[in-house]
């Protein structure tokens, strides 16, 4: 691992592993992201490849599962096999850069708080309770109805809207681990500010933030499924899973034509649970208490 | 004289990430009515685990290898869980612990924590039940009881939350009560005053005492009887005064030896070298070998046995019988 | 011993403001520390005795500066030092240096020895190269009964005794003058105590330290200190030479606080002393003399006025009416 | 207490003031002007130029902002660009329809999770407990909109025990009891979808709690004590467990909301989020923006409210 000889995380890694669930939501998780990866190899076709009905200048919607479409063909005659395959890269990119996004504003928020306290501590403090009373989706909708929706809008929205939590999360680590004596003790051996935060306090709180940023990816999913369902988030014709089911808002397609709808739905599910199972058995591994 | 509890050859051993320990081995004792027997030990001497044992409060990871231990006559280890919760615990024999203020539930009022225990174990009426704890507060020394029922614990002070703990323990009129290390958490003046409380009560509800201490100065104020603890073992018992006056085991007498006196002005204290095992690290032969002064090549090897001197009970090879001698 | 103070502290106060108000007066503080004055020898140990909420962690800690003192004055070689800015600060950092209770909890678990001991040395000896400094830290590890070995190791490797030796090795790392010693060996097995015991000791007459030692534990305080301060609720109640308090405590407190500690020894178990009551809060502490709600021998004028510490013998004071009366009427009212 | 109350109200004076002053920094970046929303569409050309200068669209912004909240204190969020509908009217209409369906959600979440997380702890590495853990962690992760389509898709379609959408069948004109029985009838397939994350939550929740608790000194005094295990759980644990649920209380509005959107949108429930849902299709800012507001001070009451029960159910603060 890349942290050094450090019992913690030695003992964290060994329970990590003994932990069944845990283990195979790694492993879930590493198959989406290779799949991601590889996507363009492992598609049949391009995600916004248009097909004909053979012979006739038709489009071929709503195909039903063929050899030739692995999962058939939607609205606009694409493949939804390859669709899927090339989503995996869309979910994946804006979920871990929103979060990256979010754990930065997080945690330095989280720290500055937690750390000064007093006035900044009040006015942030008071800016998470602002940020957190707008219902996420509610926020994410306005971001993106005033902004020509893009990725990057969608992204930038996910992450301004998530970090809050990670910042009332650091701020309560920090206050707790502020108090202990090796944080008194450097103080008194006359190290800076900077330095405390950086050697002493940090190092000290990286667990649940790891755990935060697990949580915090799978929740970056939803968000960004949700968004794409509604039509304000990732638009056509990139492909994302929640605007592949935007389809089954109809009621034909929803009672006909499973193989558009439900592929996207389980995926989505499958890769959501698996980084739940992650983050419960870091949680669990990183708890000094069992 | 009656034997209120006895305890024989009782093991517990625990499981962890690193593998199963025995964190108390073959501890055997016995306390008879109405003496108080205290059990004295550094950290990881199994003192606590012993009287948790005696509970059946162990953790989760840790169970009762061997052993039997007889409250008022019965082995507790032969009975199912159930009947262990209705007819021993809390009736027969009582618990206080260390910290007061988290051995008390922060949202249950104080009267009811009590009354609890009287419904519990016997028929009365909650009137009655009331009257009972009323009653106990009175004697536990706690001004204003009516008041105080009615309060949570926070609203009390260190040393009244353990007089409340002391008469949730004694509410049921047990036979015995097992105080572990219940002033440790407090200040001088106030431990002084519940250690006179524990002696006046145990004479007026004539229950007896297995008090749990790190603390020799308390065992010499309060035990009639000491077992010393080291590393899961007992290395050496008998009465106090045999104790203080005549230690055997050289842990014993090193124990004593590093108290600071306040008689006397020494320069340096005497000390006992290295420090306490990790319970995953028990040296061989004799725990106490590393540390000892009295060390043989038969101490690294192999355990003593217990050895009869006078009205104590050592456990090392320094008492075992010679041929030519008899030590006294 | 010299006879220059090294450190003088007068009236200082800490208190801590618990409910603000609109009017000033009806702001509740609880007052930690309450006008406490005394002086350290060059070389000596004062111990500082007294029972929760006496304010002698809160004492400790305001005299290095972790926490700002409400008013009065410290002396440290000198200067006054209860002024002294951010810079200033850092250089008595460099002679002044604290040992916390628990030795688990004062060292980083992420770090090694090595960082942990070479901490202040990267903070004030900054011309210091990194083979140095581990030299140092090498030297320090020693002096404490440690092995260079133990540099690279993790804090968890090691048990309570073994850390507090770690923190020692910290706390002598840059030559201080003065060491404060906060309840340093109270979280330890009785056994290790008087090791650690023994070390500070050691090292006194080594480095020609100073100590101010914080402890609640009598025996400790009595075996390790030259002079000894009691304080309740805040407020000093009597200095004196280590044996003249225990063999003549003028403070009724220091009296019951010596009473109430075990002889040790099971033949002598009735002498010991029960003082009666509790501790009040700190929020409402009496408004006169602050042991006067538990006093044995209070007076009426006890709840209402303010005792003085007056002397009472050879570089021993106290703090009670009781002993301003005897005075008085032995020197026959004349002034 | 009453120290406790006041100064937690104190701390939400800004935090309103904060709310408004970010809905109004979203409507001023949003395509039109916010102000220009009252501005009855059906006047002629004349009056427009009046109305703008009475409303003061040349003025300052924070001038701007303080006419703004004049109105929306009076209720007037301005109308509609399609036609000419006063927003707040349209919002009161849906109002209530939304109430019904996010609090049949929130007591369901409670009464459902709750229990759930009480066995799992209990029962601690049983297959019950696995199952319980396994249900909430898929309640967690499952996208409501997915698990509403599936939901309509099984229930409506394939069983047709439920109706897919909508709050009452109009055709049949149901009344008295047997129309409150229809709406009830519609209302427990959304609710279902709307309380599953919730649920999940909070058994998730209920279920660390408790077994926090259970390694508590207290409950090993209680054991001592020689109590049944009955009363350790329910008297000695449960009551401890359930004083953090109360901050859940108000966590889950937020979510409950943000839920509604998309719950009454795939459910064609008449409320606010399907209203928000076609404001976005149509570009009607003046309603997201004021379904914001609304909401979020919605919020801000349920978390004021859930604190001081905080206060109210545990001793520790009461006193």
């Amino acid at each position: 691992m890349l942290i050094k000889k450090n019992s913690f995380y030695d003992y964290a890694y060994r329970r990590f592993r003994r932990n069944k669930l845990a283990v195979i939501g790694t492993f879930i998780t590493l198959a989406f992201v290779l799949v991601a990866l590889v996507a363009p190899v492992l598609a049949p076709y391009e995600p916004s490849e248009f097909f004909f009905i053979e012979g006739q200048n038709v489009y071929n919607k709503y195909a039903s599962p063929s050899m030739e479409h692995l999962l058939g063909t939607d609205s606009l005659g694409r493949d939804v096999f390859s669709r899927l395959l090339y989503g995996a890269r869309v979910t994946m990119l804006v979920a871990l850069s929103a979060v990256i996004i979010s754990t930065v504003i997080g945690t330095i928020i989280g720290l500055v708080s937690g750390y000064f306290g007093k006035f900044l501590d009040a006015f942030f403090m008071r800016i998470v309770d602002i940020v957190i009373s707008f219902p996420v989706l509610f926020l994410l909708i306005s971001i993106s109805t005033i902004m020509d929706p893009s990725i990057w809008i969608v992204i930038l929205a996910i992450g301004l809207v998530s970090w809050t939590s990670t910042a009332r999360l650091v701020r309560g680590e920090v206050l707790r681990v502020k108090e202990l004596d090796y944080i008194v003790a450097a103080n008194a051996c006359g190290s800076s500010s900077l330095k405390i935060i950086v050697k002493h306090i940090l190092p000290n709180i990286l667990a649940p933030i790891m755990v935060q940023v697990t949580i915090g990816t799978a929740q970056a999913i939803l968000m960004e499924a949700s968004l794409s369902f509604l039509g304000v988030g990732v638009q056509q014709p990139t492909p994302s899973w929640g605007n592949m089911l935007m389809d089954a808002q109809k009621l034909l397609v929803l009672r006909d034509m499973p193989w558009i709808w439900i592929p996207p739905g389980m995926v989505t599910l499958l890769l959501v649970l698996a980084i739940y199972f992650v983050g419960d058995g870091l949680r669990d591994a990183f708890d000094p208490k069992q | 004289m009656n034997t209120i509890l006895e305890v024989k050859d009782l093991s517990v051993q625990f499981r962890t990430e690193e593998g199963s320990f025995h964190a108390i081995e073959h501890v055997s004792f016995s306390v008879q009515e109405q003496k108080t027997l205290a059990i004295v030990g550094e950290s990881g001497s199994g003192k606590s685990v012993t009287s948790l044992a005696i509970m059946q409060l162990i953790a989760e990871n840790g169970n009762i290898t061997g052993g039997e231990i007889f409250i008022d006559g019965q082995d507790i280890l032969k009975l199912s869980r159930k009947q262990v919760q209705h007819s021993i615990l809390g009736k027969k024999i009582s618990m206080i612990f260390q910290e007061p203020m988290t051995a008390l539930n922060p949202v249950i009022r104080i009267g009811e924590q009590i009354t609890e225990s009287i419904l519990e174990h016997q028929q009365v009426s909650k009137q009655e039940a009331r009257k009972i704890a009323l009653d106990t507060l009175k004697q536990v020394g706690i001004p204003s009881p009516e008041q105080r029922m009615k309060q949570y614990p926070h609203q009390l002070s260190g040393g009244m939350r353990q007089r409340v703990m002391i008469a949730m323990g004694l509410v049921t009129k047990p036979k015995i009560m097992i105080a572990d290390e219940p002033t440790t958490a407090l200040d001088v003046t106030i431990e002084a005053q519940i250690l006179n409380l524990l002696e006046e009560l145990k004479r007026t509800y004539k229950t007896s005492i297995l008090f749990v201490t790190h603390d020799l100065n308390i065992v010499a104020d309060i035990a009639d009887d000491v077992l010393v603890m080291y590393c899961g073992e007992v290395i050496e018992k008998g009465p106090v005064v045999d104790i203080f006056e005549h230690p055997r085991h050289p842990y014993t007498k090193g124990l004593l030896a590093t108290m600071p006196s306040l008689d006397q002005d020494e320069k340096v204290l005497p000390t006992i070298k290295g420090s306490v095992p990790n319970i995953s690290k028990r040296p061989q032969g004799c725990h106490f070998h590393p540390r000892c002064e009295h060390a043989t090549d038969q101490c690294r090897t192999t355990k003593p046995q217990t050895y009869q001197v006078g009205l104590q009970t050592v456990q090392c090879f320094l008492y075992a019988p010679k041929k030519e001698s008899s030590n006294a | 011993m010299h006879d220059t103070p090294l450190l003088v502290v007068e009236n200082l106060n800490k208190h801590f403001l618990l409910h603000k108000a609109l009017k000033q007066e009806n702001a509740v503080y609880v007052k930690a520390v309450n006008n406490v004055s005394f002086s350290v020898k060059e070389g000596e140990t004062l111990g500082i005795v007294g029972e929760s909420g006496c304010g002698k962690s809160t004492l400790g800690r305001t005299l290095i500066k972790l926490l700002e003192p409400t008013s009065g004055t410290v002396f440290f070689e000198g200067k006054n030092i209860s002024t002294y800015g951010k810079h200033e600060l850092r250089i008595l950092r460099e002679r002044m240096q604290y040992i916390f209770q628990d030795p688990y909890s004062s060292m980083n678990p992420k770090m090694t020895i090595r960082d942990i001991v070479s901490e202040p040395l990267e903070n004030f000896r900054k011309d210091m190269s990194s083979s140095e400094r581990e030299e140092r830290v090498a030297e320090l590890l020693q002096l404490v009964g440690l092995s260079r070995e133990a540099m690279t190791r993790y804090p968890h490797e090691f048990s309570g005794g073994q850390r507090q030796r770690i923190v020692i090795a910290r706390g002598i790392a840059l030559n201080p003058r003065l060491l404060i010693c906060d309840e340093s060996v109270s979280a330890l097995d009785v056994s290790v105590q008087a090791q650690i015991i023994n070390l500070l000791q050691e090292l006194k007459q080594k480095l020609s330290l100073t100590y101010l030692f914080i402890s609640h534990d009598l025996r400790v305080v009595k075996f390790i200190s030259d002079r000894i301060m009691v304080l309740y609720l805040g407020e000093v109640m009597e200095i004196a030479p280590s044996s003249a308090l225990f063999e003549n405590p003028r403070h009724p407190y220091t009296q019951s606080l010596i009473g109430s500690i075990s002889k040790g020894d099971p033949r002598s178990r009735a002498e010991r002393h029960i003082l009666e009551g509790e501790i009040p809060n700190p929020m409402n502490a009496p408004k006169g003399c602050p042991f006067s709600s538990r006093c044995p021998v209070v007076m009426e004028r006890c709840h209402s006025e303010k005792p003085q510490l007056q002397s009472v013998g050879n570089d021993h004071v106290a703090a009670c009416l009781r002993l301003t009366q005897t005075i008085s009427q032995r020197t026959g009212d004349t002034v | 207490m009453v120290k406790y109350i006041s100064k937690r109200l104190l701390v939400s004076i800004p935090v309103i003031i904060g709310i408004t002053i970010l809905s109004f920094i979203i409507m001023k970046l949003s395509p039109g002007d916010p102000l220009a929303n009252f501005i009855n569409p059906s006047i002629n050309m004349e009056d427009l130029e009046k109305s703008r200068q009475a409303l003061g669209l040349n003025d300052p912004l924070h001038i701007q902002y303080v006419k703004w909240i004049g109105q929306v204190i009076r209720g007037n969020f301005g109308y509609t660009y399609s036609g000419n509908h006063s927003i707040g009217n349209l919002i009161l209409e849906r109002l209530p329809n939304t109430v019904i369906l996010t609090l049949s959600a929130f007591i369901l979440s409670f009464v459902v999770g709750i229990p759930l997380g009480v066995i799992g702890a209990v029962r601690k590495n049983t297959r019950i407990d696995y199952g319980i853990t396994l249900m909430s962690l898929v309640g967690v992760a499952i996208p409501s909109f997915f698990f509403g389509l599936l939901v309509i898709y099984v229930f409506a379609l394939l069983l047709g025990i439920f109706p897919s959408g909508g709050m009452e069948n109009i055709r049949a004109g149901f009344t008295g009891f047997a129309y409150y029985m229809d709406i009830l009838h519609h209302l427990v397939l959304p609710a279902l979808v709307l309380s599953l994350g919730n649920i999940a939550s909070v058994s998730r929740f209920t279920r660390s709690n408790m077994l926090d608790i259970l390694k508590e000194d207290y409950i090993r005094t209680a054991k001592a004590k020689g109590l049944r295990n009955k009363a350790i759980i329910y008297r000695h644990a449960l009551r401890n467990a359930l004083i953090p649920v109360v901050t859940i209380f108000g966590l889950s509005i937020p979510f409950l909301f943000s839920g509604a959107y998309i719950t009454e949108s795939i459910f064609n429930w008449p409320g606010m989020g399907q209203l928000g849902i076609r404001a976005i299709q149509d570009r009607e800012y003046g309603i997201i923006m004021a379904l914001n507001l609304i909401t979020a001070t919605l919020v801000l009451a349920g978390n004021l409210v859930s604190d001081i029960l905080y206060a109210i159910v545990d001793p520790r603060i009461r006193h």
